[in-house]
């Protein structure tokens, strides 16, 4: 894959919630396989704006997009369909949610909604997929075996191979490791960096030291606007913005 | 005497005359089985009789052919028979001219489309409590006299002086019921009956409010009576020769409670009888020896002389 | 605290007798035996409520067991209708009322199913979605006689079914129609919104999502309302009477154009007839106790079903 | 890694995919059109009916539905499904609020969890075993004390009527009083209050518009039940309001006339229209009206 | 009344709820016309010592209580019982809990209980309540009105003079103010300085400064034990334990 050429596009993007405005003008270039982090207190919408890049707002009613979205060039909100979009930016969620079935049959969901049937390759995928997200060893003897059963943060990263196995361009992930504890956060973490090699990935976090430690960028959004956006270097030792600054110090938030 | 086709049939009825059905069974052997449904439906009064016959016919005779037996009572059973919705329509009282027109209408000609059997006689029972101890002896004139709406008569004192005063509660069925009709009819000769009669759809509500009520009257088929002598008692009616008690020896049209004997029908419709072998087969076990006349007696019905039971087989019989 | 505001209140106090008491303790003291002793006759009597409710359901089976003593054995379980009380056998009525089941169960979980489905997922909001709701919670408060008079008029005359085991079926399918629906609702407003969200976020599409996540986790809340469904409609007599179910039908049901009886019209039929022979009240109670049954088990598996799905959750 | 790439097809929003809602909206119609089947069952039969006979004549205690020259009264229904209905509550209710004010302020939460399924048993009992048990039973038992009772009567289905209410009123009520916050029964017992008072001037006052409800849902059921009142109240059409007589209610008719005269064309056989269109309205009005009072009396703490 | 009196006596209480202790050995002397605090961290059992007092943790099933409680030298739990105990030591709660009935209902309810009819002294008690409680001239005009449509402030008030209206000598405050706006409060604090020439108070908060602005007496609970119990300013100026120092100036807690 090329480096760093430009993955998503954003220009002048509004999103309204009914009649709430939840982003105002936002403006933003991310790049292939690096890692973006989106910071800000509760409620600044970086959640709202993850779920805009992959089309996860339309699926609530009364929501309005204005702005454009380019994913490789191409409009996501015109010329690409949702459902494909989907399986090309993939989603982690906050909270492990994994299907109530077995770790195989989570999995192997995304890639048979793909059509691919034959067993032989839906078990490379399987194995590829867990191996991808640290987490085959943990599993490969209890494949058949319901992935509630697993512990937060081995659901998290079978999760994190469910995404992997419709083999997205893109991973969105909306604080996925603060319902875990902190060895497994430091697992994900490393997974994480790891997945960079291959993956464009922009990460929802409110820990700091974590978007510190793992982001190339990273994005301060305040009520709806994005603040400030630059290499996490410079967030970190030298925001331009005052707000940014208080926030990351701890002053606000 | 059914005929060549029926022989077995004809063993059967010499044997059943004996009651005994298990050895009958061991002739049925080779018959041709008969199946499909034969729907029978109106007078209640009929219905047990109809149903006993129904459902010996089954056991005994055709157990897959599927005798079904309603009792909507006879006006009602007219009403679905006219159009054709049913095979037989049971009746306690002879169809009517505006009916035999109706049918007319329908393309079934009475005689030819349609036949009469009479299945037996039925005595039209008064009914009391069992704790009257006056009423158990009326005149018939008393009788029609108190249902009528111009006897004036609401309370015992008014038949006679010497019974109590107290008021008299008059039931009976429903217009849906051939009895009803009868008594309407035939002994009332179509005068209106007292305004407070209270006629019901159900038999068995007639019985529950007789037994329960010292001051209650009502009218049904002898039928109904024999299955409740231990709450009912009937009142004897004296048809100018003294008081006579309806029993299975008084009714008949020429024995001592002719007064109110009546012959209960049954109307089969020829057309489907020609179609569905099972409706032509149940039909002849039903004039049968075997059929009305053995089981009448044990249903409280009088039966015909054996005469008149051959003369329908040979109608039947003459069918094919 | 401002100065007047105080003195304003002294004076206000004086008017109020402070020192004047208006409860007196002794009079109370008095009272409270009373009130004390009012509570206890009330818990008592209310007690005694709940021992007659219970007094109540004891007689009703009490009863109906004593009347099928005797009657109640294999032969009457496996034999064939009869007007003759000792030889009668309700094999066609269970079947009778099996077979209704068997209509039932599908027609009302299809149409049950597809209509929550409709309203949790696809019309959430506006008017249809109201007007739909609106129209089974109304449904729900019919008198299940009307719908007789529905079946008798759409399912008997009009298609031409009489009063065979289809038209018996589809009317009583209408009649707890809204139980499913209702109990699908909520089983699948109970399936957890996180669990759509990862399947969109995979690339599935909504019918997808509902058929593969939705449904199987609502599976067993659907199964038991379903099931409760089932029990209502089995034990429905006036819509099947009003069809007009013939009296005597001795023939064992074979296919679902035959006429039919079931275990509440044999009830009923019998217990009027007992004025023909009372032994009729005794196969009315030996077949009250059939039915009883039934309903024991379909109540019971779908309390395991429930509990076994919650604890799951 | 990842340089193995496996085809997948791309897929659009298929067919599939507009089709499903479609079908889904026609299924669901189906409870739709299943009202309008009733709304017009009910009326097209009925006008035919209201087309020969009078509103004044329907109003009238005269009812000979089956004379040469039939008379449509159908007051005696009015009353009888009133009188058996009001019976049935006059059971319902005291038996009702009072077990419902046990379970939910008497009651350790132990014993609730046992005595409410029993009552519960009581609403999956079906109407005919309840019938079969008021004419089989409770009328015998009462003949005991009223000699004279008629073997059929209002009082007998009445009575039972109210105990297969009665899991409506009990577990409506008891729900409505234990939604009342428990910091207001705290309130009340720390005024010095017996567990009677708190119940009595605090709960119930409290918790009204849902008891009143729940009476009134059970109103609408006790006015469609059909089974019990026509095996045990008989079918007498006489205009009386002696619960010690047999009368005919609303449902009980058109059983009754189903089964015997279901031959179509006759104004009786509409009449059956016209006495289910009334039940329908009946009920229809009771139900929504049970609805308003919980709508509008919903109290927010 | 007289001054200072001894009015509650507790010797060497427990409680428990089931088998898990919530108050240990407690020994403690309230006094007649003072205002007494009781402080400490969450799940400490002020509460539960608070409804000891007055009987209502007889509602709550299988608790139990050893020791002894007196009023005025009798037994509350042998020679009083609840009902009485209860109309002479009223309840306020945390959250205002009017009945959804009218003012005047409510006020009237307890004197009600207690067999008063006559209308013109019901009157007067509503009257003198409402005043007691500082919310007359809020009501006056509005006393057939439904309780509930009071601001909060005013709920807690007129729950106060609903408690009043008994004519109780202790009235017992669990956390009175703690779901009311500032202002309210305020009003709350001044009435319960003015409540004190009348009666015994014992009030429950969280807030150091109530505690020390309106209380003579203050008790620190930790874990089931009354560890110090003292002077308001002893407490707050100079506690002995370090435990309450630390409570107090906000160390854990
Ligand atoms: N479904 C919704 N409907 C209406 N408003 C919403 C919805 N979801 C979010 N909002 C509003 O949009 C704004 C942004 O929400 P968003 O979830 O994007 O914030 P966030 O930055 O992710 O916060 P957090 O860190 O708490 O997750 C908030 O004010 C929120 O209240
Ligand atoms: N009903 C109950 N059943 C069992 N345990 C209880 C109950 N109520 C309180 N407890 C326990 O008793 C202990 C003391 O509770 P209590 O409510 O008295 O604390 P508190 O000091 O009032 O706390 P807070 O400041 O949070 O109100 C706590 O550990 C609590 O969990
Ligand atoms: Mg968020
Ligand atoms: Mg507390
Ligand atoms: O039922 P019937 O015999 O009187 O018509």
């Amino acid at each position: 894959m090329s480096d760093h050429t430009l993955k998503f596009d954003i220009k002048d993007l509004d999103f309204f919630y009914e009649d709430f405005q939840a982003l105002k003008n936002i403006q933003m270039e991310i790049k292939t396989n690096e890692i973006t982090a989106f910071i800000g207190p509760s409620g600044c919408g970086k959640s709202t704006f993850l779920r805009a890049l992959n089309r996860m707002n339309d699926l609530i009613e009364g929501t309005r997009v204005e702005g454009k979205i380019y994913l490789d060039g191409e409009d996501v909100y015109d010329k690409i369909d949702a459902i494909t979009l989907r399986s090309r930016v993939g989603m982690v969620f906050q909270k492990p949610n994994p299907f109530p079935m077995s770790v195989y049959d989570n999995i192997a969901y995304g890639p048979r909604l793909n059509g691919i049937k034959k067993k032989s390759i839906l078990n490379e995928i399987v194995e590829r997929s867990l191996r991808q997200a640290a987490v085959w060893d943990e599993c490969k003897d209890k494949l058949k075996q319901n992935a509630l059963s697993f512990s937060g943060g081995q659901q998290q990263r079978i999760c994190i191979a469910r995404a992997l196995a419709v083999e997205p361009e893109v991973l969105l992930m909306d604080e996925p490791t603060s319902a875990l504890d902190p060895i497994s956060t430091l697992k994900i973490e490393d997974l994480i960096t790891e997945l960079k090699k291959d993956y464009t990935i922009i990460i929802v976090t409110h820990n700091m030291q974590q978007a510190a430690r793992i982001s190339d960028k990273t994005a301060f959004f305040l009520l709806g606007e994005l603040l400030e956006f630059d290499t996490t270097e410079t967030i970190f030792s030298n925001p331009k913005n005052k707000k940014t600054e208080d926030y990351i110090t701890g002053r606000f938030g | 005497a059914c005929g060549s086709t029926e022989e077995p049939a004809a063993e059967t009825t010499e044997v059943a005359t004996e009651t005994e059905p298990a050895e009958a069974e061991m002739t049925e052997v080779e018959e041709a089985e008969l199946e499909g449904a034969v729907i029978v439906d109106g007078s209640g009064t009929v219905y047990p009789l109809m149903a006993n016959i129904a459902e010996e016919y089954m056991v005994n005779e055709e157990e897959n052919v599927s005798v079904q037996v309603g009792r909507a009572g006879s006006s009602a059973g007219f009403k679905k028979f006219i159009p054709g919705e049913t095979d037989f329509s049971d009746a306690s009282r002879a169809i009517k001219d505006e009916e035999v027109a109706q049918l007319k209408e329908n393309g079934y000609e009475m005689g030819t489309d349609v036949y009469e059997f009479v299945l037996a006689y039925d005595g039209l029972t008064m009914v009391i409590n069992k704790e009257n101890t006056w009423a158990t002896e009326m005149t018939k004139e008393e009788i029609v006299n108190m249902y009528l709406a111009s006897g004036n008569v609401t309370t015992w004192a008014d038949i006679r002086p010497e019974w109590p005063a107290e008021e008299i509660k008059f039931y009976g069925p429903n217009e849906n019921h051939g009895t009803y009709e009868f008594f309407y009819e035939t002994i009332l000769d179509e005068a209106d009956m007292v305004a407070t009669a209270n006629l019901q759809q159900d038999y068995s509500t007639l019985v529950d409010l007789v037994a329960n009520d010292v001051n209650a009257i009502a009218f049904f088929g002898f039928g109904y009576y024999v299955s409740n002598t231990d709450t009912l008692q009937a009142v004897k009616v004296d048809f100018g020769n003294g008081p006579v008690e309806p029993s299975l020896e008084t009714i008949g049209l020429d024995l001592d409670y002719a007064g109110f004997t009546r012959p209960v029908f049954t109307y089969l419709n020829v057309k489907y009888a020609l179609e569905k072998p099972q409706v032509l087969d149940f039909a002849k076990y039903v004039v049968s020896f075997d059929g009305a006349k053995r089981l009448a007696g044990d249903n409280g019905f009088a039966p015909l002389p054996d005469a008149m039971y051959e003369e329908y087989q040979a109608q039947l019989d003459a069918l094919k | 605290m401002d100065n007047s505001v105080n003195t304003l209140r002294d004076q206000e106090r004086e008017n109020l007798h402070l020192d004047r008491k208006y409860i007196d303790l002794n009079k109370s003291q008095e009272r409270l035996k009373k009130r004390k002793i009012i509570n206890i006759v009330a818990q008592s009597m209310f007690s005694l409520t709940i021992v007659f409710i219970i007094f109540v359901l004891g007689l009703l089976l009490f009863n109906i067991i004593r009347s099928s003593i005797g009657w109640l054995d294999w032969e009457f379980l496996t034999g064939r209708l009869s007007i003759r009380p000792e030889k009668a056998g309700i094999k066609s009525v269970i079947m009778g009322s099996f077979m209704l089941m068997v209509v039932v169960a599908p027609v009302t979980m299809i149409i049950g199913v597809a209509t929550a489905i409709f309203l949790e997922e696809y019309a959430k909001k506006g008017t249809i979605h109201s007007l739909i709701s609106l129209n089974i919670s109304n449904l729900a408060g019919v008198p299940s006689v009307i719908f007789g008079l529905l079946g008798l008029t759409v399912f008997g005359r009009i298609f031409g079914l009489g009063s065979s085991i289809l038209a018996g079926g589809l009317t009583l399918s209408l009649l707890v129609l809204p139980n499913v629906v209702v109990s699908s609702q909520e089983a699948i407003k109970a399936v957890p919104n996180f669990l759509r969200e990862a399947s969109y976020g995979l690339g599935a599409t909504k019918w997808t999502t509902i058929r593969k996540i939705v449904l199987p986790s609502a599976i067993p809340g659907i199964m038991t309302g379903a099931i409760l469904a089932l029990s209502r409609a089995i034990g429905e007599t006036a819509p099947l009477v009003v069809l007009g179910i013939p009296t005597l039908i001795l023939k064992f049901p074979e296919s679902f154009m035959d006429d039919f009886t079931a275990l509440p019209i044999q009830i009923y039929y019998w217990t009027l007839d007992t004025v023909l022979t009372k032994e009729y009240a005794n196969l009315a109670a030996a077949t009250i106790v059939i039915l009883l049954v039934v309903l024991f088990l379909l109540n019971s598996s779908a309390i395991i079903i429930r509990n076994k799905f919650q604890r799951r959750n | 890694m990842t340089d193995t790439k496996y085809t997948m097809k791309l897929r659009k929003s298929s067919k599939v995919e507009n089709i499903v809602p479609i079908i889904l909206f026609v299924i669901a119609s189906i409870s739709v059109v299943t009202s309008i089947g009733i709304v017009l069952t009910l009326v097209v039969d009925a006008s035919r009916f209201f087309a020969e006979v009078s509103i004044a004549e329907v109003f009238g205690t005269k009812l000979e539905p089956l004379k040469k020259d039939p008379s449509f009264g159908f007051l005696p229904l009015i009353t009888g499904t009133i009188v058996t209905s009001l019976i049935a509550m006059l059971v319902a209710a005291p038996l009702g609020i009072t077990s419902a004010i046990f379970l939910s302020e008497f009651m350790s939460s132990k014993m609730r969890r046992i005595i409410k399924p029993i009552i519960e048993v009581l609403a999956g009992i079906p109407t005919i075993v309840y019938g079969f048990f008021a004419y089989n039973t409770v009328t015998p038992l009462l003949m005991n004390i009223f000699p004279e009772l008629g073997a059929k009567n209002a009082l007998s289905p009445g009575i039972v009527m109210g105990i297969m209410i009665l899991p409506i009123v009990t577990s409506l009520s008891e729900d409505a009083m234990s939604s009342v916050p428990d910091y207001i029964r705290k309130g009340a017992y720390g005024l010095g209050s017996t567990k009677l008072e708190v119940a009595t001037k605090v709960i119930v006052p409290s918790a009204i518009s849902g008891i009143v409800a729940a009476f009134v849902l059970a109103i609408s059921r006790a006015i469609g039940e059909t089974m019990i009142v026509t095996i045990a109240s008989g079918s007498s059409k006489q205009f009386t309001l002696d619960i010690m007589q047999p009368m005919q209610t609303m449902t009980a008719y058109i059983v009754e006339f189903t089964s015997g005269d279901a031959g179509s064309g006759t104004i009786g056989y509409y009449s059956l229209y016209a006495v289910g269109l009334m039940l329908f309205v009946f009920t229809m009005l009771t139900n929504l009206l049970a609805k308003y009072i919980t709508k509008k009396y919903r109290r927010e703490y």
